[in-house]
C-alpha cells in the first residue's frame, strides 16, 4: 500500500487554552487535528487528575495533528506562540499516511 | 439559635459530613472518586436548581426596587473585594503580585455550592430571602477578574486579555446556566416550579450531599499535593478574608434594606472564593500565577472555613443587625 | 384550549424554554456543555422510564385489538414516510440523490424525545393514550432506514449493507431499551409501576428538562456549523415535511379508532425525526451523504418546529378529527 | 409467603427483569451499553445510600451489644469461606491453584448490590433487619483477599503483596464510602434521614434497576467472551458455593442472635461473591491469574443465581432457622 | 534493554465503524489493538465535539495497534478497505517494543 | 524552530497498576508523564471495553512520557519491572520536542 511522509505532532496542553491553539493551528493553515482526553498526569507542576474536577482550570488535552512536512515549520510557529507562556508540551515524529490528498 | 447552637447543628449536618469524609477520605489516600462527567453533572444540577427556584421566587413574591439595587451592589462588590484581598495579601503573605492579584480575583468573584449551602441553613431555619439573590451571584462572578488583571496591569506585568477571553468570561457556562434557569423560573413560575419541583426541590439535599463529597475529594487531593505551597500567611488570609469580605457584603446588604435572609446570602456571596470559572481564567490570562496557591487557598481552606464556621457567622451577624 | 392558547402554554413550560435556552447558549458560543456520558445518561433513563409507563400502562387498561393494527400502521408509516419525504426534497431543495435519501430516512424513523414531549403534553392536558404507543415508537425506528437503501440502491448508487448492519439497526440500543422496559412494565404492572414510580414519573418532568437544555446546545452547535449547508429549500423541508406526516399520521390513527391522545401521539411520531439511531446507520451505510444535511435538519430544524408549533398543532387536530 | 412464591415475585420484581434486559441485549449482541461514569456514578450513589441509611437505622433503634458480635462475625467469614470454596474448587474443577484461590478469594468477600437486592425484598415483605449489617458488609469486603494471597503464598507460589497495596485493599473507595455514609447516617440520624430521604430512599429502587440492567448487560457481555473460560466444574461451583456460604452465615447469624432480617442478610453477604474490590486487588497481587474466570464466575453465574433464587431460599431458611 | 522493531499504526475513524474496523483488522491476523476514545477533532467535514452528544454517528475514536514491520502490508490492506469509503485517518510511525513475542 | 531530539514511550497497562507504573517511573528520574484513558482493546487475553464497567480490573489505559534519549534506558527498566509480570504492551517512538529543558 502506497504511503506518504508526514509528520505527527502531539500537544499536551491546558484545557482552557485548547481552543485557542486549534484556532492558531487553523490560521497556520493546519486541514485537520484530533482532540483527545487526558485522564492526569505529572510535571514540573506537580501531579494532577481530572476526577471529580468540575473546573477545565486543572486539567489538559491531547492534541494531535498529522501534517505535510513542509507545513510543519508553520504548525510548530503557530503552537508555540500559544504553548509558550503556558504549561504544555510538543512532540513531533516522522510518520506515514495513506491518502496524502487529505493533508 | 444562638451562633454556637446554629454552627454545632450544621456541623453534624449530612452535607458538611459529606464533605469531611470526602476530605478524609483523599488525604488517606483512599482511591473513592467521583467520574468528572459525574461531577460536572451534579453541578449542572445544582445551577439549574438554584437558578429555576431563584426565579420562581422572584414570580412568586414579585420584585421591589432592591433588584436594580441588589445587582449594582454585587457588580461593585465583586470590583472591590479583589483590592482589598490583595492589599491584605501583600501585608500577610510573601506571595508575588501575580500570584496574590490572582488570588484576590478568586475572592471577589464567587462560590456557588458555598451560596447553595447557605440557603439550605437559610430554609432549615425558615428564614425566607429574595429570589433574586441568585441573579447577584451571577452578576458576581466575572468582574473580579477584570479588577484581579488591572491589578497586574498596573505593576506593569502582562496579562493575556483579549476580546475571546471577555467573551469566554461573560459566557460562561455557570453564568449563563444561573441567569438561564432564572429567567426559565421567573417565566413559568408557581406552575414551572410545581411540574419539576420533585426533581429540583425535594432531592436537591441529597444531590448536595454527593456534589461535597466530591467537593471534599477534590479539595484533598489539593491539600496533598500542594503540602508547601501555601505559608502560614496565606493560609490565615484564606481564614480572615471570607470575614471582611462578609462585612462589605453586610454594609451593602444593610444600605439596601435587604431581608435577614438576603443580607446573610450577600455577605456569604463576598466571603465565598470562586474555584471553577476564575480558575479557567486565570490560567488563560495569568498563566505563570501557580494554580496551586489559589485553587488550595480557594477550595482548600476558604470554602471549608464558610462551609462550617462562616455561614453561621454570617447567619448571627445578619439576623443582629437587621434585628431579624 | 384552542390552538393559540395551547400553543402559548406550550411555548412557555420549562422542557421549551430549557431547549431554547440551550439553543442561545450555543449560538452565543457559552462554553456551556453536558458531558457526553451524562447525556447519554440522561437519554438512557428517558427510554426506560417512558417504555416501563407505557407497559405499565397496557397492563392497567388492558390490550384491545388495535395493538396490532398500531404497530402494523407503525410498520406502514416508518416505510412509506421516506418515499413521501424524498419526493418533497426533490421538489424543494437541490440536495443530491443519496442526501436526499438520507435525510428522507430520518423523517420516516422517529424522535423519542419529541414524543415524550407530546405525552408530557397530553399528561398536562388530562387527556388520556393508548399505553401501547411507546411499542408503536420501538416499530417506527429502523423500518425508514431500509427505505432510504432502497431508494439509493433504485437510483443505481450502492449502500453498504451488510448483515452486521441489519443486526446493528434492529438491535439498536434506545429499541431494546424502549421494548425491553415496555415489557418489564407490562409484566410488573402496577405494582411494579409504585415501586419506582418515585424515580421513573416524579422527577421524570425535570431531567426531560435537563435533556432538552443539552439538545438545544447540540443543536444549537450544529446549526453554527453548517452555516450555508442548507438551502432556504430545505430548511423549508424541515418544517413542511412534519405536517405532512402527521397528516398520514392522522389517516392512520383515525382508520385504527385510536383515542385522541393515541392519534396525536402517532402524529407525532409520523411527524419527528431521527437524530440517534438513523444518523449512526447513515454513517455505516451511506457515508458519502452529507451527516450535516441531515443532523442539522433533524435536529436543528424538526425538533424545534414540533416541539414548539407541531406539537400543539397536531393535538387541536387530533382533537377536532377525533371528536375528542 | 412460601418459598416458591417468593420465589415467583421475586423474579417478576422490576429489578430483576431489568438484569434479565440488560443480559439478554448483551447475549444479543445490542449495542446497548451504559457509560463507564455513568455506572460509576450510580454505584455510588448506592453505597452512599445504602450506608447512610444503614446508620440512620442504627441511630433510630440503637445498638445491643450484638454489633461487635456481627462485626467479628463478618471479619471469621470473609476469612474462612476462601478456604471452604478454595477445597470445594480443587474437587469440582481444574482450575490451577492461582486461578482457584483467586476465584476463592471473590466469593469470601461480598457483593454489596446483592446485599442491595436482598434489603428490597426484605423490605417488601415488611422484615426488619440490623442498621448495622451495612457495615458487617463493610468489614466483609478485604479479608477475603488475605486468605486467598495466603492460600498462594502456602502452594509456594508467590503473590506481588506490598504495603501500598494493603492501603489500597482497606482503604478501598466502596468500604471508605459504605463506612462513612454509615456513620454520617449514624450522626445525623432520623433528622438526616429526613432532610435527604427524596434523595436516598425514594428513588432508590428505581435507581436500583437502571444499575442492575449494567450489570446484566457487563455479565452478559463477559458471558459472551469467555465462552468455553469455564467448564461445567466451575459452573457448578458458582452455583453450589453460594448456598455453602449462606449456611455458614446462617450458623453465625444464629449463634448471634440476630433477627431473622439480619441472618438473611448475613446470609446473603456470606453467599455473595465480590466483582469490584477484589478483581481489582487480584489484577496487582495475583496477575497471573485469569481475570475471565473469576469475573465470569462471580457476575455472571453466582451473581444471577443469588438474584433470582439464592434470596428467597436464604429468606425462606432464615425465616425457617429463626422462626421469624 | 532489549527492543524489538515495530510499526505503530494509529486509526482514527467514526465510532459507527470502530467494530468493522477491528473486525477486519482480527481477520488480518492482528494480535492486538487498543481503542482510545477521541473528544473532539476537525477535518473537511468541519469540527466536530462530543460534548453532550448521544448519537455515536458525530464522533470518532482512535484505534492503536502495535505489529511486527512484515506485517504491516496485510493490516493496512485490511484497515484501508474499511476506512476508503469513509472518514478516517491512517498514520504508521516506526516504533521499538519489549516483548517482541506479544506481537 | 529549534527542536530536540527525545523519545516517546507509550505504556498500555491495567489501570489497577497505572499508581505502580508512574510511582516507578518517577523513582527512575522521569520528570514528566501523561495519563490518557483507554475505551477498550483486544489482546491475548480477549477483547473488552470499559462501557458499564465499576471496577477498575478491566480496564487499561495508556501512559505516554517524553524524555532525552539518555534517559531511556532506566525508564524502560523501571517500567519493565512493572509490566513484566501484569498484562501491558510498552512501545518507544523517536520523537522530537520543544523547550528542551523541560525533559
Ligand atoms: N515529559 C513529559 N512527558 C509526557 N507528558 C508530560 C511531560 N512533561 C509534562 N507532561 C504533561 O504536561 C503537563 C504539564 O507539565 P508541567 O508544565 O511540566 O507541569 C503534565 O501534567 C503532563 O500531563
Ligand atoms: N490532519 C489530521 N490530523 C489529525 N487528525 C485529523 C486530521 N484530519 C482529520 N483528522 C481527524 O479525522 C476527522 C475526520 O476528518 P475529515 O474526514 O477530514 O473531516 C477529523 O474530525 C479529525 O478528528
Ligand atoms: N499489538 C497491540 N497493539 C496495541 N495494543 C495492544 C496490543 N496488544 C495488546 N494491546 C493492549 O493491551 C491489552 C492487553 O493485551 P494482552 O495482554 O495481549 O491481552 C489489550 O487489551 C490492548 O488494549
Ligand atoms: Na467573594
Ligand atoms: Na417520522
Ligand atoms: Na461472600
Amino acid at each position: 500500500m502506497e504511503t506518504h511522509k508526514a509528520k505527527r505532532v502531539e500537544i499536551i496542553i491546558e484545557r482552557p487554552m485548547v481552543r485557542r491553539l486549534t484556532d492558531a493551528l487553523t490560521k497556520a493553515g493546519v486541514t485537520g487535528y484530533t482532540i483527545l482526553p487526558v485522564f492526569g498526569g505529572s510535571g514540573q507542576s506537580g501531579a494532577w487528575t481530572r476526577e471529580g474536577q468540575v473546573s477545565p482550570a486543572g486539567g489538559m488535552a491531547a492534541v494531535v495533528c498529522l501534517i505535510r512536512p513542509d507545513r510543519l515549520d508553520g504548525l510548530l510557529d503557530a503552537a508555540f506562540a500559544v504553548v509558550e507562556t503556558h504549561i504544555g508540551v510538543v512532540s513531533i515524529t516522522d510518520a506515514e499516511v495513506l491518502r496524502a490528498d487529505r493533508f | 439559635m444562638g451562633l454556637f447552637e446554629l454552627a454545632a447543628s450544621n456541623l453534624i449536618s449530612p452535607i458538611i459530613l459529606s464533605f469531611a469524609l470526602g476530605l478524609a477520605a483523599a488525604l488517606a489516600r483512599s482511591d473513592l472518586s467521583v467520574p468528572e462527567a459525574a461531577a460536572k453533572a451534579i453541578s449542572l444540577y445544582l445551577l439549574f436548581a438554584i437558578g429555576f427556584k431563584g426565579g420562581a421566587g422572584v414570580a412568586a413574591h414579585g420584585l421591589d426596587g432592591t433588584l436594580i439595587g441588589a445587582l449594582a451592589a454585587g457588580l461593585v462588590l465583586s470590583f472591590a473585594v479583589p483590592f482589598v484581598a490583595f492589599g491584605l495579601l501583600r501585608v500577610l503573605s510573601k506571595l508575588s503580585t501575580i500570584d496574590a492579584a490572582a488570588v484576590a480575583g478568586h475572592y471577589g468573584s464567587i462560590s456557588i455550592v458555598t451560596f447553595v449551602a447557605a440557603t439550605s441553613v437559610l430554609q432549615s431555619q425558615a428564614i425566607a430571602s429574595e429570589g433574586y439573590m441568585v441573579a447577584v451571584a451571577a452578576v458576581m462572578e466575572a468582574p473580579a477578574i477584570l479588577s484581579a488583571l488591572w491589578i497586574v496591569a498596573r505593576t506593569g506585568k502582562a496579562a493575556e486579555m483579549d476580546a475571546g477571553l471577555v467573551r469566554e468570561i461573560l459566557l460562561n457556562g455557570s453564568i449563563v446556566l444561573l441567569i438561564g434557569s432564572f429567567v426559565i423560573g421567573w417565566i413559568t413560575g408557581e406552575e414551572g416550579l410545581a411540574q419539576i419541583s420533585s426533581f429540583i426541590v425535594a432531592p436537591f439535599q441529597g444531590v448536595l450531599c454527593l456534589f461535597l463529597l466530591d467537593m471534599g475529594l477534590v479539595a484533598g487531593r489539593g491539600l496533598r499535593q500542594s503540602r508547601g505551597a501555601l505559608g502560614v500567611g496565606a493560609v490565615a488570609f484564606g481564614c480572615l478574608m471570607p470575614p471582611i469580605g462578609a462585612a462589605m457584603g453586610l454594609a451593602a446588604g444593610l444600605l439596601l434594606g435587604l431581608s435577614t435572609g438576603g443580607v446573610m446570602l450577600l455577605m456569604t456571596l463576598s466571603a465565598s472564593a470562586s474555584y471553577i470559572a476564575v480558575p479557567a481564567a486565570m490560567r488563560v490570562a495569568l498563566p505563570e500565577a501557580n494554580p496551586s496557591v489559589y485553587l488550595t487557598l480557594s477550595l482548600g481552606v476558604t470554602f471549608p472555613f464558610n462551609l462550617t464556621l462562616g455561614i453561621p457567622l454570617y447567619l448571627s451577624a445578619a439576623t443582629l443587625a437587621t434585628g431579624g
